[in-house]
């Protein structure tokens, strides 16, 4: 027999001004399975829930219900309440007579009408509920991180630093993502590779990192703190445990002509090459389409060269599964492409500009490898087309950016700042030049920011004009940059030597086919979606994958850091324990009578529904079923709304509980 | 035609590519075709086709009482195949494990059924023998799908309820409905379950009204539109009109029509962020 | 203020947890009054909310129906909200059909900030239902045999 | 010497008994004036009005008459709850008589072979009670179907049991009336003018199956390896039991809300897989077969040996329809043919 406790709240005067608390208790005390019901002052109080607890021993109370505030509240509040008396939490239920009654309701006799009601149903509910025990699932204390660029870079020290294993999966050639092409970083303007090399260092050298560096994630099983994630290690033709990364292989190589990715095709590259002298690890890959033993047939100079005997041309594609507990994706970002950009109907987007048409108009990227000590030019700036020093230069500041008609709709964040860096490192090294900004708006919100840009105004003499370019024309070797100052009300039309557009960021490619692999949901831009914008900024809604660094937003260098020290102690925090509990309002199947029609499996938004088989002792299939996955499900319900025959349930909001605060209704 | 079906089977029999073919027989020239299910190749003479063979066999491929039989050949008439896709789809069959044999069909019933007069499927598309040729479907046969409902829409709605109160009052719970329904191959149907009872058992108009919510909803975007739960009701309710108006919305919103496209999705269990709708505020 | 012989409608809300519950929270919290005829059942996501839910609230006597959730892109679980929507355009029709009145069965999307339209959409729903009087038509259709 | 009804007569008869507010029951057709109808329906119904009464021009109602005696749907009490408490509310029973016009033979007899499970050990009050404000008026039948077997189940069109007044047609517009109860008596008191004339008793079907050979297969055993194949095509409904005048299982369930509810029964079918569950899962009759099987044998061998009666009356119904056109008769004809 249920003996149900009803534990009314005051509140103080919040609902006792407007719900008859007393009588509210006399009414719901006759429900049948009522034990005891009662009023208080404050039932989240030490002395109200030490009332609860009382009660619980003293009627033996079999569940309870708290009508009070809101279950977002404190439901939290009572179910330890109850535990601490050996009741299972999940036989505690709320009624919110506050949030929904007092505070909404004024008259008095209809508020205490309601809330009666609302008592009942909860009292309803709480006669249907289970006791549940949370759920545990084992966790393999080791940590993928997808991504090799500064926000993965630090996520993987960090938990390596805390002592477990994690596994670095990066696609280029070399870790160090977009950062070690950089030339200085704002607001310091210290030298970007000065500052991340020897992280990349640590990661080589990591006792507790393992690298795989020109590799793909191919496939993820399994779940929270059990993932079986399959990695696509491609074909480097070079041995990586042979080779000592001594250079006589591509400096000897013939190829030398491929336009260098690393450069944004500002330089080039040899056939055999890696990426950047400070690559990590130091080891060459073969480039198949530019070498001439796979386009010819005949050459092996790089195999000749080679005292390590490392070259392998027959090198394939090999796969590695690595079993890890955690995922942190951190895939970064690439830049809008200018005029190539696709929007359903065709290409849309700036081809006014002339990018891809004039070897001088420039994205953000490029100019960086161009004022880069380490880039094409030595340092030095001179533009593409003749090596001409420029002398005027033109900075376009969202491009792409804040634009609906033909661009994104967003805010790329970072332009701003790096345009203002851009000026000033372009008059430090050209000083009779002039640098001329067309903007929307200045965004330099941050810490030193503003008065960064300040200083490239005023110390430096960047010229900034408010407005946008319409067109750029090539006339005679220089660029006609024509737009318009909207502070003076006048089209303003620059000769300019050089234009750098500061393009929109924009999630790294096949960053989606990835998500859907992780079972991370993206926004209509592709960025990665966290699961809450405020409270659980890195964690996804697929449990025990997080996100951190540009694949989830435009972001600077130090938010992509914090942001992936934040991953890091989400992972850490994850493996703080043995086995990891779950919250048990989840899905449950009945395999009995489950018709394996699996409709449930294609909707389930967490992919935690499988098809199983149910087999006898001898093997024979008996029938199949689907069945929840315990570490993925999120107890949506999705599945229970969809199943024809009601074979899944959901605990906590079954339907014998939502049926019976029906009928309960009067 | 009918030597060409018999011939198929005994065949198929005799090769042992099947244990069993599910077909249509009678026991007299008078009687109406009733299923049956040949396991020798002997017996194959007692199959028949023609304009009164009504039932969608492929019901019998969710009865354990017929898979005991074996591998299993079936007779298909072009709307009835529509139903094996679907039932492929939500994995009730395996379908390389079953032979599908195709019956032309120009539409059955003296006069033709209501489902023969639309139909745009003579000819069983997917099948792995066709048997006979039939004509081509008249080529406004689409825009008459939906006719019926169409006009049943524009009364009005007081009306419309008074005519389901009216009909829905005979209406025993007999579940012929359901029984002969392809798609409804559940093991335990949700109206015969007791905890909780989300719908009444009484064949009360209030149950009633409950199981037929209840029936056509499970058919949205699932019912091929055979007309067997019609056909097999003995209160003559026409349930045709609930599926239809299903169908109808089904493909008016998401142009999908259950069984017509091997390779469409299902659109019950997915969702698109596009799905268009005015209601909601 | 003596209106005992007002008809005082009964109107069942299924709600989102995540969402629509907390605009209610919220609503609580500024204070805004509404009418006390609603009944919420907390659900976790509309995606659980079943057509057989909203029948049943009829035979309890409902005199109209709220379904109400996170916004398209909003949902807590991703995509529940979807799911929903694509049943309900289908429901609805299967209602139509019926002869059920469209009034007695509302839809909203009210998202955690909402609480100002969780006011405004149940005092619409409490007014519009009380113009249309009990649904007798359902009522009569649960009378016994 | 014979007691005469004109067919006039007998609407005007029953346009009295109506404007007398009295329940009159009757054969009708149920979906005149549906456009979507692609045959006639006849079904028993409470008649509001006297042109809704179509004696003849068919051959029997899709449904029968049981449903007068006993609905599909009954309360046998209500409870309320009262506080902590539950308070039992006796059901009322039915007071008002009411006749049935035109109810078929088969139909009829029913009633008669149903009294006696409804009163063997239990006394069940609400089907007596209905029974005894019932008066049966029966036509025999002078048309019968391919499904009609009442002659192979010792019935026939005239068959008496269960009717309180037969009418046998005389010709196109007159009836032979014959009261066989005192009920019957009463109703028709000072209808009839007496005549010499006396009406031909229609006849019936051939007969389809001899009942010795029946017999002797459901004696033979209960596991005869014929059934699977002979009921294989049963998709294990209920419009057969429905639809029978003699089926008469019912279930038992408690509906209600938080104030509280009614006990009520149910019509039940033999052939759902429900039928026989248990709580555990397990189902003693888990295949079709087994439930086909126990539906012949509970007509043809345990109802008779119980209570002296075939609890068949050959009305047909059952195979009319089944979706499949399964029913008795074929399964009957079959397994005689085998013994």
């Amino acid at each position: 027999m249920a003996r149900i406790g009803v534990f009314i709240c005051w509140c103080g005067e919040n609902i006792a001004r407007n719900v008859d608390v007393e009588q509210a208790a006399t009414q719901v005390a006759e429900l049948p399975g009522v034990a005891c019901a009662l009023a208080y002052k404050y039932m989240c109080s030490d002395p109200g829930q030490s009332l609860i607890r009382q009660k619980i021993a003293s009627e033996h109370l079999t569940g309870i219900v708290v009508a009070s505030c809101s279950p977002h509240m404190h439901l939290r509040t009572f179910r330890k309440a109850a535990a601490a008396e050996g009741l299972n939490p999940y036989l505690v239920e709320m009624a919110n007579i506050r949030e929904h009654c007092s505070w909404v309701h004024h008259d008095r006799a209809e508020a205490t009408a309601k809330a009666v009601e609302l008592i009942r149903m909860a009292v309803a509910k709480v006669r249907c509920d289970h006791a549940l025990q949370p759920i545990a699932i084992p966790v393999t204390r080791r940590a993928l991180v997808i991504g090799g660029g500064v926000a993965g870079i630090q996520a993987a020290l960090d938990i390596a630093d805390a002592g477990y294993q994690v596994v670095v999966v990066e696609r280029e050639p070399s870790i160090g993502g977009k950062m070690a092409g950089l030339s200085e970083t704002f607001p310091t303007l210290d030298c970007s590779q000065c500052i991340l090399t020897p992280r990349m260092v640590d990661v080589g050298q990591h006792p507790n990192i393992t690298l795989h560096t020109y590799s793909e994630v191919e496939s993820v099983e399994g779940y929270l703190g059990n993932f079986k994630v399959t990695i696509r290690k491609k074909a480097r033709y070079v041995d990586v445990a042979k080779c000592t990364g001594c250079g006589q292989c591509w400096n000897a190589c013939p190829s030398k002509k491929t336009p260098s990715a690393f450069d944004y095709n500002m330089g080039t590259r040899t056939a055999i090459y890696v990426p950047f002298p400070q690559a990590v690890p130091a080891r060459p890959v073969i480039d198949r389409n530019a070498c001439l033993h796979f386009l010819k047939g005949k050459c092996g100079v790089c195999a000749k060269k080679c005292q390590a005997g490392a070259i392998n041309y027959e090198d394939q594609d090999t796969s590695v599964v690595e079993e890890v507990g955690a995922v942190v994706v951190a895939t970064g970002f690439q830049l809008y492409q200018i005029g190539k950009e696709r929007n359903g109907d065709g290409t849309v987007g700036y081809g006014e500009y002339g990018y891809g048409e004039y070897p001088d108009v420039i994205d953000s990227l490029q100019f960086e490898r161009l004022v880069s000590a380490s880039g094409p030019t030595g340092g030095e700036i001179r533009r593409p087309s003749d090596g001409q020093v420029p002398k005027t230069v033109v900075f376009i500041s969202c491009v792409g950016s804040r634009d609906n008609a033909k661009g994104l709709s967003y805010c790329s964040k970072i332009c701003c700042m790096y345009t203002a860096k851009h000026t000033m490192l372009y008059k430090h090294k050209v000083h009779d030049g002039t640098a001329h900004v067309f903007y929307m708006d200045i965004r330099a919100g941050g810490k030193n920011y503003d008065e960064f840009v300040r200083r490239a105004i005023e110390q430096d003499g960047a010229q900034y004009h408010r407005g946008r370019v319409s067109k750029i024309t090539q006339e005679n070797g220089r660029l006609i940059v024509r737009g318009v100052d909207t502070l003076v009300g006048e089209p303003l039309t620059v000769e300019a030597d050089l234009v750098v557009l500061a393009s929109a960021m924009r999630p790294a490619d096949g960053v989606e086919p990835l998500a859907q692999k992780l079972n991370v949901g993206y926004d209509e831009n592709g960025f990665l979606s966290e699961s809450h914008p405020k409270l659980r900024p890195v964690e996804t809604n697929a449990a025990g994958v997080f996100v951190c660094g540009a694949c989830q937003g435009p972001k600077d260098i130090p938010e992509s850091v914090a942001q992936a020290t934040a991953a890091a102690g989400k992972v850490l925090v994850m493996f703080g324990h043995e086995k990891l509990a779950r919250e048990p309002e989840i899905a449950k199947v009945n395999e009995t009578n489950c018709a394996a029609c699996f409709t449930c499996v294609r909707a389930c938004p967490y992919t935690a529904i499988e098809k199983a088989e149910i087999r006898d002792r001898k093997g024979n299939l008996v029938k199949r079923t689907a069945r929840v996955n315990q570490g993925l499900c999120m107890g949506c319900g999705t599945c229970v709304a969809l199943c024809p025959s009601k074979s899944v349930d959901i605990e906590g909001f079954t339907e014998q509980q939502v049926y019976a605060m029906l009928e309960s209704l009067e | 035609m009918l030597d060409e079906l018999r011939q198929t089977c005994r065949r198929l029999l005799q090769d042992g590519a099947v244990q069993a073919v599910i077909g249509y027989g009678r026991a007299s020239p008078d009687d109406p075709a009733v299923p049956v299910f040949i396991s020798k190749p002997e017996d194959v003479d007692q199959l028949v086709w023609d304009d009164r063979c009504f039932a969608n066999l492929t019901k019998y491929l969710s009865r354990k009482e017929v898979l005991s039989l074996g591998k299993l050949a079936i007779c298909v008439k072009g709307c009835d195949e529509r139903a094996l896709l679907v039932l492929e789809k939500e994995s009730q069959i395996d379908r390389s494990q079953i032979t599908v044999i195709g019956l032309a069909c120009d539409g059955v019933g003296q006069p033709r059924l209501a489902k023969c007069e639309s139909c745009d499927v003579h000819m069983p598309r997917r099948a792995d023998i066709v048997v006979g040729k039939a004509t081509v479907p008249d080529a406004d046969a689409g825009a008459k799908r939906y006719a019926e409902i169409e006009e049943f829409l524009k009364r009005t709605p007081q009306d419309r309820m008074a005519y389901w109160k009216k009909e829905l009052s005979r209406c025993v719970k007999c579940y012929a409905c359901r029984q002969v329904c392809p798609m409804c191959y559940c093991r335990q149907c949700i109206v015969d379950k007791n905890r909780p009872v989300s719908i009444s058992t009484s064949a009360t108009l209030k149950g009633n009204l409950a199981w037929q919510i209840t029936r056509a909803f499970h058919l949205a975007g699932r019912c091929v539109g055979c007309d067997e739960c019609t056909r097999a009701c003995p209160a003559g309710i026409d349930l045709r009109l609930l599926n239809l108006s299903l169908a109808k919305a089904a493909e008016e919103n998401f142009g999908y029509r259950p069984g017509m496209d091997p390779d469409a999705e299902p659109i019950i269990g997915a969702y698109s962020q596009q799905d268009h709708e005015e209601f909601i505020r | 203020m003596n209106e005992a012989n007002v008809f005082q409608p009964k109107i069942i809300a299924y709600v989102c947890n995540w969402c629509t519950y907390l605009g209610a929270d919220l609503a609580g919290t500024n204070r805004l009054e509404y009418p006390a005829n609603v009944r919420i059942i907390r659900l976790p996501c509309t995606g659980r909310i079943d057509f057989n839910l909203i029948v049943k609230a009829f035979e309890r006597g409902a005199d109209a129906v709220l379904v109400s959730g996170c916004h398209p892109g909003d949902c807590h679980y991703t995509a529940g909200n979807y799911h929903a929507r694509r049943r309900w355009i289908l429901f609805r029709q299967l209602l139509e059909t019926l002869g059920i009145d469209a009034n007695r069965v509302h839809f909203s999307w009210i998202s955690a900030a909402e609480g100002k339209k969780w006011q405004q959409v149940i005092t619409e729903i409490t007014e519009k239902t009380k113009a249309l009087g009990p649904y007798t038509a359902y009522r009569e259709i649960c009378q016994e045999c | 010497m014979s007691e005469l009804l004109a067919k006039k007569d007998i609407v005007r008869l029953v346009d009295q008994w109506l404007a007398a507010g009295r329940r009159v029951a009757g054969p009708q057709c149920v979906n005149a004036g549906d456009p979507h109808r692609q045959t006639d329906l006849i079904n028993y119904t409470w008649l509001t009005k006297v042109e809704e009464l179509q004696l003849d021009g068919f051959v029997r109602p899709t449904n029968t008459i049981k449903e007068v005696v006993f609905p599909r749907h009954e309360k046998l009490y209500g409870y309320e709850f009262k506080g902590k408490r539950i308070e039992l509310v006796p059901a009322e029973l039915p007071t008002a008589e009411q006749i049935v016009v035109g109810a078929r033979p088969c139909d009829a007899a029913a009633l008669h072979i149903l009294d006696a499970v409804f009163n063997w050990d239990f006394k069940d009050e609400f089907y007596n009670r209905r029974r005894e404000l019932t008066t049966i008026v029966t036509l025999a039948c002078s048309k019968h179907d391919d499904f009609c077997f009442c002659t192979s189940v010792g019935a026939g069109p005239c068959d008496k049991r269960g009717s309180d007044v037969l009418l046998i047609p005389l010709d196109g517009d007159r009836y032979e009336v014959r009261c066989l109860t005192e009920k019957g008596q009463k109703l028709m008191a000072g209808a009839t003018t007496t005549s010499s004339e006396t009406a031909k008793e229609p006849e019936g079907p051939p007969t389809r199956f001899t009942l010795d050979a029946l017999g002797e297969f459901l004696a033979a055993g209960y596991d005869r390896p014929e059934w699977p194949a002979v009921t294989r095509r049963c998709l294990g409904c209920g419009a057969c039991a429905y639809t029978c005048p003699t089926c008469h299982c019912f279930d038992i369930v408690d509906e209600g809300g938080a104030s509280g509810g009614a006990r009520v029964r149910n019509w039940d079918a033999c052939q759902f897989t429900m039928f026989t569950a248990h709580a555990s899962g397990h189902n003693p009759r888990s295949d079709q077969s087994q439930r086909q099987r126990q539906r012949i044998h509970h007509k043809f061998q345990i109802y008779p040996d119980k209570f002296g009666e075939l609890l068949c009356t050959g009305c047909g119904n059952c195979s009319r329809n089944c979706p499949v056109d399964m029913g008795v008769l074929p399964v009957l004809k079959t397994i005689a043919a085998k013994s």
